[in-house]
């Protein structure tokens, strides 16, 4: 299924966009998108301390990504 | 039958305009309340020692105002407060400029600091907000390696 | 040789004039430092459920005065913070009215708070200011009979 | 001997004065001077709880009051 995914702040610069749409396996979960990502995106290794948001909430390793799903990539935060 | 009001006590604004003060404080404040609670980030000249030359906030805005949002809730719950305003500023920010403003107020000011106090803590920790350092040789984000 | 420039690190005011908050802000930002937590009293429009007409604020003024710059200097030294500011009213404050500003600066923001909470806490023991609440029926000295 | 006191707040109210000159023994204590007040003014009874302040720092009972000393009668306080 393709969904949506975005990249914020240094995660924006390592994978060189801001928006991609990609192809991802049915039922897959965060952690595995995660590793997906790596592959994909050669920039994009160490993320263990990235966080993941579904459709504008957060999100655990273990959330199953549905179609539709918007999936945000949020390396750690640095407001305020 | 009197009209049920419904008085608005959080204000969430993410914006590229300057941050105003005395307009959070004049959200806040309420003739029922003793104490209002305020806390102000401005824009270091420099960190680790390296000067900075000015910063770039940016944000997932949807985001980053409905965790705003919940950051406001959950003051209300925990603490006995009357009104809470969460401004944060986006885009370019020089030193000394306002990131961010935070304001309480409250019948006690104990749980004004102390809402307050979880205000800022909490967006720090949560909201999806981004700095990057921009020096004279170069740029860094904010926290990306911790 | 340079010379020596002593920052002013402590203002400290009792006046009759309406206490202004960016001013005491504008005090005590500063460019080394990351945050700025400020307390403001506001006038409430009732005290145990009887209605609030006006307060009216005296002093023992050379007292207050030196009372307050001693609390502002206890901050310095239990905190580390940059800047203080000390404002309080005094003469007929209206509900809303502001009785006090503390405003302090820190590097580190859990200071700024912890020494603005030292010094209004400090403020409301031992700086000798009076408070008469006006009602509609008579008035009264706050605390005068613990 | 002759010294300055003055009253604020409710104790302002209670003497009916800001400021009284009034002549006591030498070398008196503030606790004294409290219990003296209290024969004299007869609305000053009460101050167990008030401060006293010699030359504008707070003193205890124990102070002893000197020549030309100015003593100051204060409620307990209620700014902020």
């Amino acid at each position: 299924m393709k969904i949506k995914s975005l990249f914020f702040g240094i995660a924006k610069d390592l994978s060189g966009s801001a928006e991609l749409i990609l192809d991802i396996p049915v039922n897959m979960t965060i952690g595995e998108f995660e590793s997906l990502l790596s592959e994909r995106l050669s920039g994009l290794k160490d993320t263990q301390n990235f966080a993941f948001a579904a459709n504008e909430s957060f999100v655990e390793r273990d959330y199953h990504i549905k179609e539709n799903d918007v999936i945000a990539i949020l390396p750690p935060v640095s407001g305020g | 039958m009197k009209p049920i009001i419904m008085e608005k006590t959080i204000s969430v604004i993410l914006t590229e305009q300057t941050l105003n003060l005395q307009e959070c404080f004049d959200f806040v404040k309420d003739p029922g309340c003793g104490g209002v609670a305020i806390f102000i980030g401005t824009v270091r000249n420099n960190t680790q020692k390296k000067e900075v030359k000015f910063l770039d906030f940016s944000a997932y805005e949807a985001m980053a105002v409905k965790e705003m949002q919940k950051i406001a809730q959950q003051a209300h719950v925990k603490y006995t407060i009357k009104k809470i305003a969460i401004h944060h500023a986006k885009g370019l920010l020089q030193i000394g400029d306002i990131p961010v403003i935070i304001a309480v107020s409250s019948p006690h000011r104990k749980d004004a600091f102390e809402a307050c106090q979880f205000a800022i803590d909490s967006l720090k920790e949560t909201v999806p907000i981004w700095k990057k350092e921009h020096f004279f040789d170069g740029e860094v984000w904010v926290n990306a390696h911790p």
